[in-house]
C-alpha cells in the first residue's frame, strides 16, 4: 500500500510540474493564477498522501492550513484587478 | 540520509539562484523575491541539519526546527518592511527603482492628493 | 476485509489521479481561459475528493477521517469562490457587478 | 526506499525549477505567482524532512499572507515595471554576479555533504528536559522554554518592522488607516466567502494553536492563520481596518511580548533567572504567553501585510 501511496504521489507531483508549464507560458494572469490554483491543490492532495507515506498524522493539519490560505494569492489576484479598473475607489 | 543529502543540495541550489537574482535583477521587487528565494534555501540546509539530528524518539533536532520558524518569522516582517518602503518611493517619486538619477517629482508627495 | 477496503483506497486514488491528469492536460491543451478554467476545477473538486475518500479508510481514527473531510470540504468551498472570480476577471466582467446569478451556489 | 529516494529527487527538482522560473521570469507578476507555487512545494520537503511545525509555518506564510504581500505589491507597481527592465545591469556585472552565486551554493552544498556524521544534536537534551514543561511537542518547548528569549526578541522584531511600516506615512496621514479602503459588492462572491470562512479559519487557527502545546502547531502558526482570515474581511471590504492611532489595538499589538517580557521579570524576581518558569506553573504560563502571542501575532502580521497608513484619520 506504502508504495503504491509513493507512486501515486509521484505521479501527482509530476501532475503539478506539468502545470508549472502553464505559469511558464502564461499568457495572461488569470491563466497563471489558475495553475497556482491547481498546485495548490494538488499540493494538499500530495500532503495527504505524504502524511500517510511517512506516517506523519499531523500532515493534515498541514494539508488543512493549505486550503484554507492556498486561495490567498488568488484573492489578492481579484482584488488587484480591480484596483485597476478605472471606476475604482481605491488604488495609489 | 541521503534524503537529508537532497535537499541539502536543493536548499543550496536555491540560496544560489536567489543570491544571483539578488545582485542582478535591475528591480526591487524582484529583489526582494530573490532575496526570500536565498532565505529559503539557507533554511533547508537547516532542516537538513535538523534531520540528521532525529534522535530521542524526534523525527528531527527541534533547536535548529525552531530557529528556522523564528528565522521565517523574522524574513517576513523583513519583507513586509521592504515593500512598504518600495510602495512609498513609489508614491513619493513614481517610479520604483534604485536608479539614484531620477529626480522626477521629488519633494511633492502625490500621496496627499 | 482489510483486502476489500485496499481495493476501495486504490480504486479510489487512481481514480483521484486520474482527474488531476485530466485537469492538469486540460490546463495545458484547452485553447483559452474559460475552458481552461472547466478542467481545472474537475481537479480541484473530483481529483481531490476521490484521494481523500480513498485515504478516509486508512485514516485510523474518527478524528483523522473528520479532519480530512474537512481538507476537501474546505478546498472545495474555497476553490469554487475563487474559480468563479477568477473566471469574472478573465470574462472581463467587474467582479462586483451584480447579476442575476450572483451569490451563494455552492 | 529507492522509490522515496527518486521522490525525493523528483520533489527537489521541481522545487529548483519553479525556483529558476522565479528568478528568470520576464514579467514580476508571473514570477510572483512561481515564488507563491515555490513556497507551496517547500511544505511538502519540511513534511519530508520530519519538521511539520516548520511545514504549517512555510503553508501559512509562504503559499498564504507572503502570497498576498508580494502579489499586491506586484499589481500596484506594474506600471514601474517596464522603466526599470531597461535599467538592467550589464553583462560584467551578470557573469560576476553568476560566478558568485555558484560559488556560494558549491560551498553550501560542499558543506551539506561535509556535514559530521554522527550529527551533533540537542534532540536527547530536548527530550530529557520535556517533563519540566508538561508540552509534548519538542518544538514548542524550544520556543518557549529553552530559547524563550528568542522567540520573545522575534516578537519585538515583528514590531519594530510593523513600526517602520506606520512610520512611512506621511505626515499627515499619521494615525490613519493603513492601506487602501477594499470595496467589494456586499451580495458578491468575495464577500460571500468572507463571511463563510472566516468562522471556520478561526477555529481552525484556535486549533493549531492550542494543538501545538502537544503536537506540530504553536502560537505562530495559529496566529498566522487568525491574520489571514482578518485580511479576508478586509479584502472584501466587509470591515475596515483599525485606525494605527487606536489604543486598544496598541494594546493587542504589545501584549505578547509584554506579558512575555513580564513573565521573564517574574522569573527574575521569584525564580533562579530571566525568563526562569516556576515547574509547578510552567505549563499554564507558556500557556498564557501563547494565547497573548497569538492575538499579537494575527494583529501584527495583518497590520504588516496591510501596509503604511494611506487615509488621514479623520475621513
Amino acid at each position: 500500500m506504502i508504495e503504491f501511496m509513493t507512486t501515486v504521489l509521484g505521479f501527482i507531483l509530476a501532475m503539478l510540474a506539468l502545470g508549472l508549464v502553464r505559469i511558464l507560458r502564461g499568457p495572461g494572469d488569470a491563466d497563471r493564477m489558475m495553475a497556482a490554483q491547481l498546485i495548490g491543490t494538488g499540493g494538499i492532495a500530495a500532503l495527504l498522501l505524504l502524511g500517510v507515506v511517512t506516517a506523519v498524522p499531523a500532515t493534515v493539519d498541514v494539508a488543512l492550513t493549505l486550503a484554507l490560505l492556498a486561495t490567498f494569492a488568488s484573492i489578492a489576484f481579484v482584488k488587484k484587478g480591480r484596483a485597476n479598473a478605472p471606476d475604482s475607489t481605491e488604488g495609489a | 540520509m541521503s534524503a537529508a543529502i537532497v535537499f541539502g543540495l536543493c536548499g543550496a541550489a536555491a540560496a544560489g539562484l536567489g543570491l544571483y537574482g539578488l545582485i542582478a535583477d535591475p528591480q526591487p521587487l524582484r529583489k526582494i523575491v530573490a532575496f526570500n528565494l536565498l532565505g529559503s534555501g539557507v533554511f533547508m540546509v537547516f532542516g537538513v541539519v535538523a534531520r540528521r539530528g532525529a534522535a530521542s524518539g524526534f523525527g528531527g533536532d527541534p533547536v535548529p526546527q525552531a530557529l528556522v520558524i523564528t528565522g521565517v518569522v523574522v524574513a517576513f516582517s523583513a519583507t513586509a518592511l521592504a515593500v512598504a518602503l518600495l510602495l512609498r518611493l513609489f508614491q513619493v517619486t513614481g517610479s520604483a527603482t534604485l536608479n539614484t538619477e531620477e529626480p522626477a517629482g521629488m519633494g511633492t508627495d502625490p500621496a496627499d492628493a | 476485509m482489510s483486502v476489500a477496503i485496499n481495493i476501495i483506497t486504490i480504486v479510489a486514488i487512481t481514480a483521484g489521479a486520474f482527474f488531476f491528469l485530466a485537469g492538469t492536460v486540460g490546463l495545458l491543451r484547452f485553447p483559452d481561459t474559460l475552458t481552461r478554467l472547466h478542467a481545472l476545477t474537475k481537479a480541484d473538486n473530483l481529483g481531490l475528493g476521490l484521494v481523500v475518500l480513498g485515504l478516509l479508510p486508512q485514516a485510523g481514527s474518527l478524528r483523522g477521517g473528520l479532519k480530512l473531510l474537512c481538507v476537501w470540504a474546505l478546498a472545495l468551498l474555497a476553490g469554487a469562490m475563487v474559480s468563479q472570480l477568477i473566471a469574472r476577471e478573465a470574462s472581463g466582467q467587474r467582479g462586483d457587478s451584480v447579476t442575476g446569478h450572483d451569490g451563494p451556489v455552492s | 526506499m529507492t522509490v522515496a529516494l527518486a521522490l525525493e529527487m523528483a520533489l527537489a527538482a521541481v522545487v529548483l525549477g519553479v525556483a529558476t522560473w522565479t528568478i528568470a521570469a520576464r514579467e514580476t507578476f508571473a514570477a510572483v505567482v512561481g515564488f507563491v507555487t515555490y513556497g507551496l512545494m517547500l511544505a511538502l520537503i519540511w513534511v519530508r524532512l520530519d519538521a511539520v511545525d516548520v511545514a504549517l509555518v512555510e503553508a501559512a506564510i509562504g503559499g498564504g499572507l507572503g502570497g498576498v504581500l508580494l502579489l499586491g505589491a506586484a499589481a500596484r507597481l506594474r506600471v514601474t515595471e517596464t522603466l526599470a527592465a531597461t535599467a538592467r545591469p550589464g553583462a560584467t556585472v551578470r557573469v560576476g554576479a553568476a560566478l558568485l552565486s555558484a560559488t556560494v551554493a558549491a560551498a553550501l552544498a560542499t558543506g551539506v555533504i561535509l556535514l559530521p556524521d554522527p550529527a551533533p544534536t540537542l534532540a536527547p537534551a530536548a527530550a530529557a528536559n520535556a517533563t519540566a514543561t508538561g508540552l509534548g511537542n519538542p518544538v514548542t518547548n524550544v520556543l518557549m522554554a529553552f530559547r524563550a528569549m528568542d522567540t520573545m526578541l522575534e516578537k519585538v522584531v515583528l514590531l519594530l518592522a510593523l513600526v517602520g511600516v506606520w512610520s512611512l506615512a506621511p505626515d499627515r496621514l499619521w494615525g490613519g488607516y493603513p492601506g487602501p479602503r477594499h470595496h467589494a459588492d456586499p451580495l458578491g462572491t468575495l464577500a460571500f466567502l468572507a463571511r463563510l470562512l472566516p468562522p471556520v479559519g478561526i477555529v481552525v487557527g484556535i486549533y493549531v494553536f492550542w494543538t501545538g502545546k502537544d503536537h506540530p502547531g504553536g502560537a505562530f502558526q495559529g496566529g498566522t492563520i487568525l491574520a489571514a482570515m482578518w485580511l479576508l474581511v478586509m479584502m472584501a471590504g466587509i470591515a475596515d481596518a483599525p485606525q494605527v492611532s487606536s489604543r486598544r489595538l496598541r494594546i493587542v499589538l504589545i501584549a505578547g511580548p509584554g506579558i512575555f517580557l513580564a513573565v521573564g521579570l517574574a522569573g527574575l524576581a521569584i525564580g533562579s533567572a530571566f525568563l526562569a518558569y516556576p515547574v509547578a506553573y510552567a505549563k499554564p504560563l507558556i500557556l498564557g504567553i501563547e494565547i497573548a502571542m497569538t492575538l499579537t501575532i494575527a494583529a501584527t502580521l495583518g497590520l504588516l501585510v496591510a501596509g503604511a497608513p494611506e487615509r488621514s484619520a479623520r475621513q
